[in-house]
C-alpha cells in the first residue's frame, strides 16, 4: 500500500504558512474594520484548515470519495448554519404594518428611510 | 449463481456452532449481533407499547380518572422516547441491516466487526441509562425536550434520560458508519453499484442521515444537560437567549431521523414486492435515486415542524416550499412499488400481504404529510392530534409495517425455520384494521380542534377517542399475535430451506441459517437484482 | 351518540372559510392519489396473483415517461398547495391596521387576558364579533401556545419576546381556548373560552365590568410609581430619550443601528435597556428585569404607546366600525 | 473510532501473506481503505457535532456584539495565541510521525508521536491555567457567574458557548493523547512498516481534525473585536 509521501520541505512550508496566518489573525483582530472583523477571521481560519485538510491530512492525494466526504461534511454545515439563518435575518423584516416578528428584531444597519416604520432589512 | 453447497446434517450454523453466553457477548459476527439487537428491541416496543395501551385507556373517558396528570405525562413522553430512540432508529438498520446487508454484500462480515459488537453495548447501555431515568421517577418533557421546560421547568430525570439518548446516538453513528464503509469496500466481484439490491441503497443512504446528523441531536442533547445540570445558559429566554434555537438544533437531526426510521422499511419493500411479484423492480435507479434525494433534502425541510413556533414567516415560506420538493421522491417510490405489480406473477405469501398493508398505510401517512405542510392549514393543525395521526402512520404504518415485512420476508434466513402463513397473514389484517381504527378518528380529532398531550379533554372529543382505544386494543391483539407465531416458529416451524421464496439476492444463495462465515465460497455477481426473467434477452 | 361526533369544527372567524377550503381541497387531492394507488395495487394483487412459485412475471424494467410524469405533475400540484396555502398563512399572520388590542399572558397553568379598557380575564376572553381583534402576548415561564379552534389560529406564547395572533370572529357564541404547546402538569387544564358577542352586548359587558382605568392609565401610575418620569422628560431635556411620539416612529440606536419602536422594543427596552442603546444617551438606565411583570410591562408599553400626540391608538369609543372582511394592507403603504 | 484502530491492531488473522490482515478483508489495501474511510467518515460526524455550537455561537454573537466584545476581552490573547501556535507545532509534527511510519523509520515514528504528545500536553497545561483563572474571576456560568456591567446575561451566554466548545475540545485532545500513547507503543514494538502503518495514519488524522477544531476557535472566542469597534 503506497500512500503519498510529502517532502519535508511541504510540511515545513504548510507548518511556516499557518504560523504566517496565525500571526495576520491576531494582528487583523486589532485593525478596526468595523463588520468586517468577524468574515475576515473566519476567511483566515478556512485557508489554514484547508492547508491541514489537504496536506497533513493528505486530501490533496486521497481518492475522489474522500475529497467527496470531506465536501459533504461542509455542505451540511452550511446547510445547518445557512438555513437556520433564513430564519434568525429575515425576523426583522416586516410582518405586517408596524411590527417585527419578535423582540426588538426589527434593527437594520443603514439610515432609516423617510417613511418611518417601514421595517428593517437585516440585522446588525 | 447457486454456490450453496452440499452439507451433512446436522449442519454448521451461525447458531449453533458455538453454544455458550460468551459466544453471543463477545461475538463479532453482524449475524449474532443482529438477534441481539433484535432482543433488546422487541424488548423497547413491548415496554413502549405498554405505555400507549395505558395512554389510551386514560384517554377513553374525558376525564382524568386512571391516572393522575403527571404520570399521564410521563407516559407519552417515555412512549416518544422508547418508540423513537430503542425501536424505530434502530429497528430495521441494526437488526435486519446487520443481518442482511454483508449476505446481500457477498460479504464475510461488517467492514468493522469489532466496532459493530461496541455499537450493539453502546447501545445498551444506553437504553439502561433511560430505563433507569423511568424506574427512578420518569420523565415528563415530551420526546421533544423543549427548552425552557426541559431545562428550568420540569423537575423529573431530564438529565438522565438526555444522556440516554446523547449514548444511543453514538451508536447509531458508529452503526451507519459502519455500514457506509462495508457498502462502499467489502462488495463482492461483480457487485456494481447498479445492481445492488435496492435494500442497501436504502441502508447506504440512511447511514449518511445517521453520519450528518445524531452529531448535531448529540451536542443538542448535551447543551441541554449542562444547562439543565451545571446552570449554563443557551437557550435560556432570561440571559437573552432564544429557546427556538434549541428547536432549530433539535429538529436538524430529528426531522431526518424520521428517514432513518422510513428509508430502511422502504427498501425492506422493494425486495418484498419484487420477491413476490417475482419481477424485476420498475424503475431501478428511480427507487436508488430517490432514496439518497431524501436523505439529502430530508435536511433541508426541519423547520416545517415550526411554523407557529416564532420563526419568521419568510423562513417558514423556505421551509414549506423545500418540504414539498422531499415529498416528491416518497411519491415516486410508491408509483414504482405499484407499477411492479402490473404484470407480475404476485405470490400472496405473508410478507407480501404485510407490505401491501403497509403501502395502504404509508400512502395515508404520507399524503397527509401535504396538509401539515401547507403553511395556513398547519397554523390550525399544529400540535393537534391531526399530526399524532399522521406520524403514527408513518412511523407506525410505514416504519414498523415495513419492518414487519421485511422480518417475516428473512425470518427463514435468519432462523431456518417457517412460521404460520395463514397466522402471519390473519395478524397483518388484524394489525391493518386496528391500526386504522386508532389513528384514523385522530385524523378528524385534530382537525376539530383537540390538541395532542392533553390528559383531559372537553366531552365532545369521547366518541373519537373511545374509537380510537377500541382501535388500539385490536392493534395490541395483532402484535401479540405476531410474537407468538414467530417464537413458535422456533420450536414447532419447518425446515425453512435455503430460498423458501425463490428469490434473487446473494443472501438466498447460502444456506438458512447461514453459516457462521456467511458463505462457503466467495460469491460472484454477474447480473442485475431482481432478474427473475435471467434468461430472457434483456430490454429496457 | 352520534350526532355528538364532531366531524367539523366551527367556522368561527373571517379566515376560517378559507382555511378550511384550502383543507378539503387537499383533501379532494389527496383521496383521489389514494384511491387511485390502492385500487391500482389491489387489481394488481387480484388479476396477476398466482400460486406458482416457480412463475416469473413481466420483462418490465421501467418507463422514463412514466417516471417524469409521476415526479412531475404531483411537484405541480404541490405548487398549487404551497402558493394557496402561503397566501392564507400570509393572511393568518397579517394583521390589518385597525384592530382592537388586547394584552395576554400565558403562565402555567392560564391566560390571562387584559383589555384597553382596564378589564382583566383569566381563561375567558370577551371579544366582538366583525371587528378584528389583535392579541399580543407573551409566557411568563415555559412555552405554551395561545390556539383557537374556532379562528383557526394559534401562536407559541415564548417567554422574553412577543407573539401576536389575530381573528375578526363571526360566530356569536363561546368557542374553546386551548393550550396547545406542552407546558408540564397541568398542561391539558390551561384551556378556555373565548365568548364572542354581539358589539352591544359586548359595550354592555364592559361598561359592566371596569376595572382600575384604563389599562395605558394603570401605566401611567406604574411610570411614576417606578420613577420612569424622573428620567424620560417629555420634553427631551431628561436623562433618559423623551417618549413622547416615540411609538411606530424609527429610533436611532447608538451602534449606528435603527430600530423600529414596536411593542418588543418597548419591552426589551424595559427589561434589558442596554442591548438596544438610543443614541445620544448613557447607559445609565437599570434593568426591570424580575421587578415587572409581564402584565405590568404590558401596561407600560400601553401608556408609550399612547403618548402619541395626534393618537392612533384604538380604542373603544373612538375605533371606526370596521368591514367584516379585513383588507390586507399592502407591504410599503 | 479507537476501535477502528484496535481492529487492526489487535488482530493476528491466520493468513499468512501479513499478521495484520483482518479474516474478513482480501488485502490489506482493502483493509487500509476502509480503515480511513471510516476515520474520514467519523470526522464528518465531528464536523456537525461541533457544528450545532457553532450555530449557537453564531447565532448570539450577530444579536449580542457587545457583550461578545467584553465578555472575550476578559480571555488572555497572548496564552490563546500561544496554544495556537503549539498545536499547529503537533500537527507539524504528527504529520513527520506519518511521514516516518511510511518511510519505515521506526525510531523516528515514536519520537515524533512523542513529541506531538508533549505539545498537546503544554496545550493542555495552558487551558489548565486559563480555566483556572476563570474560575477564580466568576466567569464560570451558572449561580455563581458573576460579569461587571449590564451585559452580563449574554455574557453568560458566552462563557457557557466558550466552556461548552472549549471543554470539548479538550475532551479530544485528552482522547487524542490516549491514542497516541497507544500508537507510540505500538511504534516502539515495532508493528508497522511501509506496507502497513494504517493505525498512524488515521490517528494522525484524528489529530489533525482537533487542531482544525482550535484553528476555529481561537479567533472566535479570543479575537472578537479586539480593535474596540462595540468599546
Amino acid at each position: 500500500m503506497a500512500g503519498h509521501i510529502s517532502p519535508k520541505s511541504t510540511y515545513y512550508a504548510v507548518f511556516a504558512a499557518l504560523m504566517v496566518g496565525t500571526a495576520i489573525t491576531v494582528a487583523v483582530a486589532f485593525v478596526n474594520l468595523g463588520s468586517f472583523n468577524f468574515p475576515v477571521a473566519i476567511g483566515i481560519a478556512i485557508t489554514k484548515a484547508t492547508l491541514v485538510i489537504l496536506f497533513f491530512m493528505h486530501a490533496k492525494y486521497s481518492s475522489r470519495l474522500t475529497k467527496l466526504f470531506v465536501g459533504t461534511a461542509f455542505f451540511f454545515l452550511v446547510v445547518l448554519l445557512g438555513l437556520s439563518l433564513t430564519d434568525y435575518l429575515s425576523r426583522g423584516l416586516k410582518t405586517y404594518p408596524g411590527g417585527a416578528a419578535g423582540a426588538g428584531y426589527g434593527v437594520r444597519t443603514e439610515a432609516p428611510a423617510a417613511e418611518p416604520r417601514s421595517g428593517g432589512a437585516a440585522e446588525h | 449463481m447457486d454456490t450453496t453447497m452440499p452439507v451433512a446434517a446436522p449442519r454448521v450454523t451461525y447458531l449453533n456452532h458455538e453454544h455458550t453466553v460468551a459466544s453471543w457477548l463477545l461475538t463479532k459476527d453482524h449475524k449474532r449481533i443482529g438477534i441481539m439487537y433484535l432482543m433488546v428491541v422487541t424488548f423497547a416496543f413491548f415496554l413502549g407499547g405498554l405505555f400507549a395501551t395505558v395512554i389510551r385507556l386514560e384517554l377513553a373517558t374525558p376525564a382524568g380518572d386512571l391516572v393522575s396528570a403527571d404520570t399521564y405525562n410521563k407516559l407519552f413522553t417515555m412512549h416518544g422516547v422508547a418508540m423513537v430512540f430503542f425501536v424505530l432508529i434502530p429497528a430495521v438498520p441494526a437488526i435486519l441491516g446487520n443481518f442482511v446487508l454483508p449476505l446481500q454484500l457477498g460479504a464475510k462480515d461488517v467492514a468493522f466487526p469489532k466496532l459493530n459488537l461496541l455499537s450493539w453495548y453502546i447501545f445498551v447501555i444506553g437504553f439502561l441509562f433511560t430505563v433507569y431515568a423511568m424506574v427512578a421517577g420518569g420523565v415528563d418533557t415530551g420526546w421533544t425536550f423543549y427548552t425552557p421546560y426541559s431545562s428550568r421547568a420540569s423537575n423529573t430525570n431530564v438529565v438522565a434520560t438526555g444522556l440516554g439518548v446523547f449514548i444511543t446516538g453514538f451508536s447509531s453513528i458508529l452503526t451507519g458508519l459502519n455500514f457506509m464503509v462495508t457498502i462502499h469496500r467489502m462488495r463482492a466481484p461483480g457487485l456494481t453499484w447498479f445492481r445492488l439490491p435496492l435494500f442497501v441503497w436504502a441502508i447506504y443512504s440512511t447511514s449518511l442521515v445517521q453520519i450528518l446528523g445524531t452529531p448535531v441531536i448529540a451536542i443538542t442533547t448535551l447543551a441541554l444537560a449542562v444547562e439543565r445540570f451545571l446552570h449554563f445558559g443557551i437557550f435560556d429566554p432570561v440571559l437573552g437567549g432564544d429557546p427556538v434555537l434549541f428547536q432549530h438544533m433539535f429538529w436538524f437531526y430529528s426531522h431526518p431521523a424520521v428517514y432513518i426510521m422510513i428509508l430502511p422499511p422502504m427498501g425492506a419493500i422493494s425486495e418484498v414486492i419484487a420477491a413476490f411479484s417475482r419481477k424485476s423492480i420498475f424503475g431501478y435507479s428511480f427507487v436508488a435515486f430517490s432514496s439518497l434525494a431524501i436523505a439529502i433534502f430530508g435536511f433541508l425541510v426541519w423547520a416545517h415542524h415550526m411554523f407557529v413556533s416564532g420563526i419568521s414567516i419568510y423562513s417558514a415560506l423556505v421551509f414549506s416550499f423545500l418540504t414539498y420538493a422531499v415529498a416528491i421522491p416518497s411519491a415516486v417510490k410508491t408509483f414504482n412499488w405499484a407499477a411492479t405489480m402490473y404484470r407480475g406473477a404476485i405470490w400472496l405469501k405473508a410478507p407480501m400481504i404485510w407490505a401491501i398493508a403497509f403501502l395502504g398505510l404509508f400512502l395515508v401517512g404520507g399524503l397527509t404529510g401535504l396538509f401539515t405542510a401547507a403553511l395556513g392549514v398547519d397554523v390550525h393543525l399544529h400540535d393537534t392530534y391531526f399530526v399524532v395521526a399522521h406520524f403514527h402512520f408513518i412511523m407506525v404504518g410505514g416504519a414498523i409495517m415495513g419492518y414487519f415485512a421485511g422480518l417475516h420476508y428473512w425470518w427463514p434466513k435468519i432462523t431456518g425455520r417457517m412460521y404460520s402463513d395463514i397466522w402471519a397473514k390473519v395478524a397483518a389484517i388484524i394489525v391493518f384494521v386496528g391500526f386504522n381504527l386508532t389513528f384514523g378518528p385522530q385524523f378528524i380529532l385534530g382537525y376539530v380542534g383537540m390538541p395532542r398531550r392533553y390528559h383531559v379533554y372537553p366531552p365532545e372529543f369521547q366518541v373519537l377517542n373511545v374509537l380510537s382505544s377500541a382501535g388500539a386494543s385490536i392493534l395490541a391483539v395483532g402484535y401479540v399475535l405476531v410474537a407468538i407465531y414467530l417464537v413458535a416458529s422456533l420450536f414447532y416451524g419447518e425446515e425453512a430451506g435455503d430460498n423458501p421464496w425463490h428469490a434473487t439476492g446473494l443472501e438466498w444463495t447460502t444456506q438458512s441459517p447461514p453459516l457462521p462465515h456467511n458463505f462457503a465460497t466467495q460469491p460472484v455477481v454477474t447480473e442485475d437484482a431482481y432478474e427473475y426473467s435471467q434468461r430472457e434477452i434483456k430490454v429496457v | 351518540m352520534v350526532s355528538g361526533i364532531p366531524l367539523f369544527p366551527q367556522q368561527g372567524s373571517t379566515l376560517a372559510a378559507d382555511v378550511d377550503a384550502l383543507y378539503f381541497f387537499i383533501v379532494a387531492v389527496t383521496a383521489f392519489v389514494a384511491l387511485l394507488v390502492t385500487i391500482v395495487v389491489i387489481y394488481f394483487a387480484a388479476k396477476y396473483s398466482t400460486n406458482d412459485p416457480l412463475e416469473v412475471g413481466a420483462r418490465i424494467h421501467g418507463s422514463i415517461p412514466l417516471e417524469l410524469a409521476w415526479s412531475i405533475i404531483p411537484f405541480l400540484v404541490t405548487i398549487v398547495i404551497f402558493v394557496w396555502s402561503a397566501d392564507v398563512f400570509f393572511d393568518l399572520q397579517r394583521p390589518p391596521d385597525q384592530t382592537l388590542e388586547i394584552y395576554a399572558t400565558g403562565k402555567r397553568w392560564m391566560w390571562k387576558f387584559q383589555h384597553l379598557d382596564g378589564q382583566n380575564e383569566i381563561n375567558e376572553l370577551h371579544v366582538p364579533a366583525g371587528r378584528p381583534v389583535k392579541i399580543t402576548f407573551t409566557s411568563e415561564d415555559v412555552l405554551h401556545s395561545l390556539f383557537f379552534p374556532a379562528f383557526r389560529t394559534k401562536a407559541d406564547a415564548i417567554p422574553g419576546r412577543y407573539s401576536t395572533v389575530w381573528f375578526t370572529a363571526t360566530l356569536v357564541g363561546e368557542h374553546h381556548i386551548f393550550c396547545a404547546e406542552y407546558c408540564g402538569t397541568n398542561h391539558s387544564g390551561m384551556v378556555g373560552k373565548v365568548v364572542v358577542m354581539e358589539q352591544t352586548a359586548y359595550e354592555a359587558w364592559l361598561t359592566g365590568n371596569v376595572g382600575g382605568g384604563t389599562l395605558a392609565a394603570r401605566g401611567e401610575r406604574l411610570f411614576s410609581d417606578l420613577a420612569c418620569n424622573t428620567c424620560h422628560l417629555s420634553d427631551g431635556r431628561g436623562r433618559g430619550p423623551s417618549l413622547a411620539n416615540k411609538f411606530g416612529a424609527a429610533e436611532r440606536l447608538a451602534s449606528g443601528a435603527t430600530v423600529a419602536v414596536d411593542e418588543s422594543y418597548v419591552r426589551e427596552s424595559i427589561l434589558t435597556p442596554q442591548a438596544k442603546l438610543v443614541d445620544g444617551y448613557q447607559p445609565l438606565m437599570p434593568t426591570f428585569q424580575g421587578l415587572v411583570s409581564e402584565e405590568n410591562v404590558m401596561a407600560l408599553v400601553e401608556y408609550v404607546k399612547s403618548m402619541r400626540v395626534p393618537s392612533a391608538a384604538v380604542s373603544r369609543a373612538e375605533a371606526p366600525a370596521e368591514p367584516a372582511k379585513p383588507t390586507v394592507p399592502q407591504e410599503n403603504r | 473510532m479507537s476501535d477502528a484502530i484496535a481492529a487492526h491492531a489487535g488482530s493476528h488473522g491466520t493468513h499468512a501473506h501479513h499478521n495484520d490482515l483482518q479474516h474478513h478483508f482480501d488485502s490489506l489495501e482493502q483493509q487500509h481503505e476502509a480503515a480511513t474511510l471510516g476515520m474520514w467518515l467519523f470526522l464528518i460526524t465531528e464536523v456537525l457535532f461541533f457544528g450545532g455550537l457553532f450555530l449557537a455561537y453564531t447565532l448570539y454573537r450577530v444579536w449580542y456584539p457587545v457583550a461578545w466584545a467584553e465578555a472575550s476581552r476578559e480571555l488572555d490573547i497572548v496564552l490563546g495565541a500561544f496554544n495556537t501556535a503549539v498545536l499547529i507545532g503537533s500537527s507539524l509534527t504528527m504529520a513527520f510521525a506519518v511521514r516516518a511510519a511510511q518511510t519505515g523509520k521506526q525510531r523516528a515514528t515514536v519520537v515524533w508521536i512523542l513529541l506531538t504528545m508533549a505539545l498537546g500536553l503544554v496545550f493542555l497545561i495552558v487551558k489548565y491555567f486559563e480555566y483556572k483563572e476563570k474560575f477564580e474571576h466568576h466567569h464560570v456560568p451558572g449561580p455563581n457567574f458573576a460579569f461587571e456591567g449590564p451585559q452580563a446575561g449574554p455574557a453568560q451566554i458566552y462563557f457557557s458557548l466558550y466552556f461548552l466548545m472549549t471543554g470539548l475540545h479538550a475532551t479530544h485532545m485528552i482522547i487524542g493523547f490516549v491514542i497516541m500513547a497507544v500508537i507510540a507503543w505500538m511504534a516502539h514494538k515495532k508493528r508497522f512498516t511501509p506496507e502497513w502503518y494504517t493505525p498512524v495514519e488515521i490517528s494522525g488524522l484524528y489529530w489533525h481534525f482537533v487542531d482544525i477544531v482550535w484553528i476555529f476557535l481561537f479567533p472566535l472566542l479570543y479575537l472578537v473585536d479586539r480593535a474596540g469597534h462595540f468599546a
